[in-house]
């Protein structure tokens, strides 16, 4: 089976993080499909830079082939953006869940007219 | 009522210098081994975050002020630009390696890495612990 | 009976993606990254590669990136004060 | 000096970070005095290359001193030129303005600072990921500035834009991730040399990557589909951070198009017309903008409406990629920008005098603010595009690009924006110059206004003149960045 390696598997965490963020209705739901987006572009990104029967990227002795280390590092910086924009939304969500007493967006929407 | 046993109490107060210290490990070894600044300082993050739930968060607030963990991201920031800006004084390019290599293998081995890593090490620490003392309190009405 | 219409929508994409995509796993082309590997520890000292590209190679994203955080973290700050007088919170009642 | 370029990003985050730190000094209004700093001093950068830039050749700058495809390198051409001048023109404007209103403490002026260096920083780079990183600056300081009124709307406005922008970001990653794939390298210059090999053995990838692309940067501009969080935002916002949203924000979007479609798919663009594909999104936008501006209310959302609908102009004037049709687009970016912010500068101090929101209760406005109604009108007038005013001349140009590329619907459509246009300026000039005034609610009292709030609106509307008169001068700073484009 090797139709099932990284790169496919990240687009279907996509598209499933896309789809749980197209039905659900509550926020911190919303959230949680955002960070499953962004995982499997991680994943996606990671696995790009796979070379088979590569190690690590840490110079030791013994070390024949090395996996590509430029994906592992910019995915670093996109994992604390995703944290950032994560803790950002929770704190949002819990600051409506304040002034409206409801996490559901169809009733945030009633609330607005 | 205090619902945390004494068990856990003295375990953390006993566990709390040594997650520090692995942090430190962590960030010091950051360019020899697995791990970093980022991840080094997300475990400063949590061994504070784990001494206020036990504790409490007045007590650890006694110990790590907020406004001194913000005031540290700060100057955390403003030390990472010095960093690159002493380079620029130095004749090299921005935020390029001016200190000299030592034998690789070393912990002094990557000149200014090691330095970079200990700022980020602190700023996402107290980043996260800023967090976590503002969620916990928001929920507790007791200011 | 949107979600039917979402589903189908995203198994559309899903197969124009893996059609477009001719990636071979484990086998990459010609990369920036060799010259990392090689000349890597010899230019930045340092046996972690990922650590000596984010670090020393690419050191302008993590500042960029501790700016994010930075502002997140204020961010979070200012959010989930209590309600304090001032600091903009009583002008432009629109 | 040839390091100008970092300069300019850095000296913004330093005044960001150092303005903290000013609660401990006890210079009287030191927050907003390192803040100007923080500008200034780019702006006397930039000056200082002028010079090279108009003579046509580039100034780079390798981070880290490493070369090209290993490092990032920041590049000053005349497109980045051109937009630093806007951004940080329109930056000094705003934070004049801001500092009219006494009452915004520390914390704000640093995340302006740290918006500001972000949208600097995605001018300046020459990397993908680099830009995504400070997309991603400019995002987040703009989440919690959306924010910095604790009303309960704002949070959920800002929410709104946080989900949406990040869920199309995603896509972003994901382009930049195949691009990384296909080509190896994050630089986009290298990139841009082995586009075409790609596009020849896989034309399928490269539309992929294009359609991606369009999305994100079309949630950054306020294209049709993905704009739904424009009008909340900028109702919401504080006046200085929504005229720094539509004008600036939306700004870096157009100026992301206009960079990876011309710099990265330019010999895919103009063979199967990808441009064209933008121009119609461009015009659907314009319509929709159009309409949704004239059954408007709220004045606020009123003017976030009508910025779709000028960057529904701008999108055609960039998509048609001839000559003229880009002097039209940036002419009219420069124009759109001014001319918006101050429309919300005046909204801002109008809507804080009298406590109404809605334009049907803004009546007789002319008697109690002679000054600043005759500033709204004299910059609506502006927006339209009568002639004495900037307006004009560039919708002129992007008519003019369409009439020589012959586009018969287009013209039509512009036309047709810019009466619809007339039409909904007209509307809330008309109800400002009804003589009875609007019963004054009790208990409001009208806020402290500063004197600075008027100067920074006056300032404007007395540019929109003077450009319009004589558009030399901003034809000539146009003049390298289309020459750096089609070149």
């Amino acid at each position: 089976m090797t139709w099932l390696n990284g790169l496919n598997i990240g687009i279907i965490v996509i598209l499933i993080g896309l789809y749980g963020m197209l039905t659900k209705t509550n926020l911190i739901k919303m959230i949680m499909c955002l960070y499953v987006m962004s995982s499997g572009v991680i994943l996606f990104f990671i696995s790009l830079g796979y070379v088979s029967g590569g190690e690590a990227a840490i110079f030791e002795n013994g070390v024949k082939a090395m996996v590509d280390p430029l994906p592992q590092a910019v995915m670093l910086t996109t994992l604390v953006i995703g944290l950032g924009i994560t803790a950002l939304g929770l704190a949002l969500a819990i600051k409506t869940y304040e002034d409206n007493r409801t996490l559901d967006t169809r009733k945030l929407k009633e609330k607005e007219e | 009522m205090d619902r945390t046993s004494k068990v856990v109490k003295t375990f953390t107060r006993k566990l709390f210098p040594f997650i520090l210290l692995y942090g430190c490990y962590l960030i010091s070894h950051g360019h020899l081994t697995p791990g970093g600044g980022f991840q080094g300082g997300v475990i400063f993050g949590s061994a504070i975050i784990l001494l206020g739930l036990v504790e409490g968060i007045r007590m650890t607030e006694k110990r790590f002020r907020e406004d001194m963990l913000s005031l540290t991201k700060n100057i955390g920031m403003l030390i990472f630009m010095l960093f690159g800006f002493t380079g620029m004084i130095l004749g090299y390019a921005f935020l390029s390696d001016f200190l000299p290599k030592g034998e690789t293998g070393t912990v002094p081995s990557a000149g200014l890495i090691l330095l970079l890593n200990l700022t980020i090490g602190f700023m996402v620490g107290t980043g996260i612990a800023v967090i976590f003392y503002r969620s916990v309190r928001h929920g507790s009405e007791e200011e | 009976m949107t979600r039917t219409i979402i589903i189908l929508t995203l198994l559309g994409l899903a197969l124009f993606a893996f059609s477009a995509m001719d990636f071979e796993y484990g086998k990459p082309g010609p990369r920036v990254s060799e010259h990392y590997i090689e000349k890597g520890v010899t230019e930045t000292g340092a046996l972690n590669m990922v650590t000596s590209i984010y670090l020393n190679y690419r050191a302008y994203d993590t500042l960029g990136e501790a700016t994010v955080f930075f502002a997140t973290a204020l961010g979070v700050f200012m959010l989930l004060r209590k309600e304090k007088s001032g600091d903009g919170s009583h002008f432009e009642s629109s | 000096m040839e390091s100008t370029p970092i300069l300019i990003i850095t000296f913004p985050l330093i005044a960001a970070f150092l303005t903290h730190l000013t609660k401990y000094t006890n210079i009287k209004r030191g927050a907003e005095l390192v803040a100007a700093l923080g500008l200034i001093i780019p702006l006397a950068l930039l000056i200082t290359t002028a010079q090279t830039i108009f003579t046509g050749n580039i100034l780079e700058y390798n981070i880290g001193g490493w070369p090209v495809p290993l490092g990032i390198n920041l590049v000053i051409d005349g497109l980045s030129f051109f937009f630093c001048a806007l951004v940080i023109g329109i930056g000094l404007l705003i934070l004049l303005y801001s500092m009219g209103i006494y009452l915004y403490a520390r914390r704000y002026y640093s995340l302006l600072l740290i918006a500001f260096s972000g949208i600097l920083g995605i001018i300046l780079t020459r990397d993908i990921f680099n830009m995504y990183v400070f997309f991603e600056i400019l995002a987040v300081a703009s989440y919690v500035l959306i924010t910095y009124k604790r009303k309960p709307r704002t949070v959920t406005a800002s929410f709104k834009y946080l989900i949406i922008s990040e869920s199309t970001w995603v896509f972003f990653l994901l382009a930049i991730a195949m691009l990384y794939g296909l080509t190896g390298t994050l630089n986009m210059d290298s990139i841009a040399s082995q586009i075409g090999v790609i596009y020849n053995s896989n034309p399928q990838i490269i539309h992929l990557i294009i359609a991606l692309m369009m999305i994100s940067f079309g949630i950054k501009c306020g294209m049709f589909p993905l704009h739904t969080w424009i009008p909340d935002a900028h109702s919401q916002a504080p006046t200085p951070v929504s005229s720094l949203l539509s004008g600036l924000i939306l700004k870096v979007g157009i100026y992301a198009i206009i960079r990876i479609f011309y710099l990265l798919f330019k010999p895919i663009l103009l063979q199967n017309g990808a441009g064209l594909l933008l121009t119609y999104l461009g015009a659907i936008t314009l319509i929709f903008g159009a309409c949704m501006a004239l059954v408007q209310d709220e004045l606020k959302k009123l003017l976030a409406y009508s910025s779709i609908n000028q960057i529904g102009f701008i999108l055609v004037g960039v998509g048609l990629g001839s000559y003229v049709g880009l002097m039209g687009g940036l002419f009219h970016t420069i124009n759109h920008a001014l001319i918006k912010t101050a429309l919300f500068f005046c909204a801002g101090i109008i809507i804080s005098q009298t406590g109404f929101w809605k334009v049907s209760q803004l009546r007789g406005v002319w008697k109690r603010m002679p000054g600043v109604t005759l500033a709204f009108s004299a910059l609506s007038l502006a927006i339209i595009g009568i002639p004495p005013f900037n307006g004009f001349f560039s919708k002129l140009f992007i008519l003019r690009a369409a009439l020589m590329k012959g586009h018969l619907i287009l013209m039509i459509i512009l036309v047709s924006g810019v009466i619809v246009t007339a039409a909904y300026y007209f509307r809330v000039i008309g109800t400002f110059f009804i003589p009875w005034e609007s019963k004054q609610a009790r208990d409001f009292v009208p806020n402290p206004v500063g004197p600075f709030e008027h100067v920074s609106a006056y300032i404007i509307a007395a540019g929109c003149l003077i450009i319009g008169i004589i558009p030399g001068p901003i034809l000539s700073i146009i003049e390298p960045a289309i020459r750096s484009l089609l070149s």
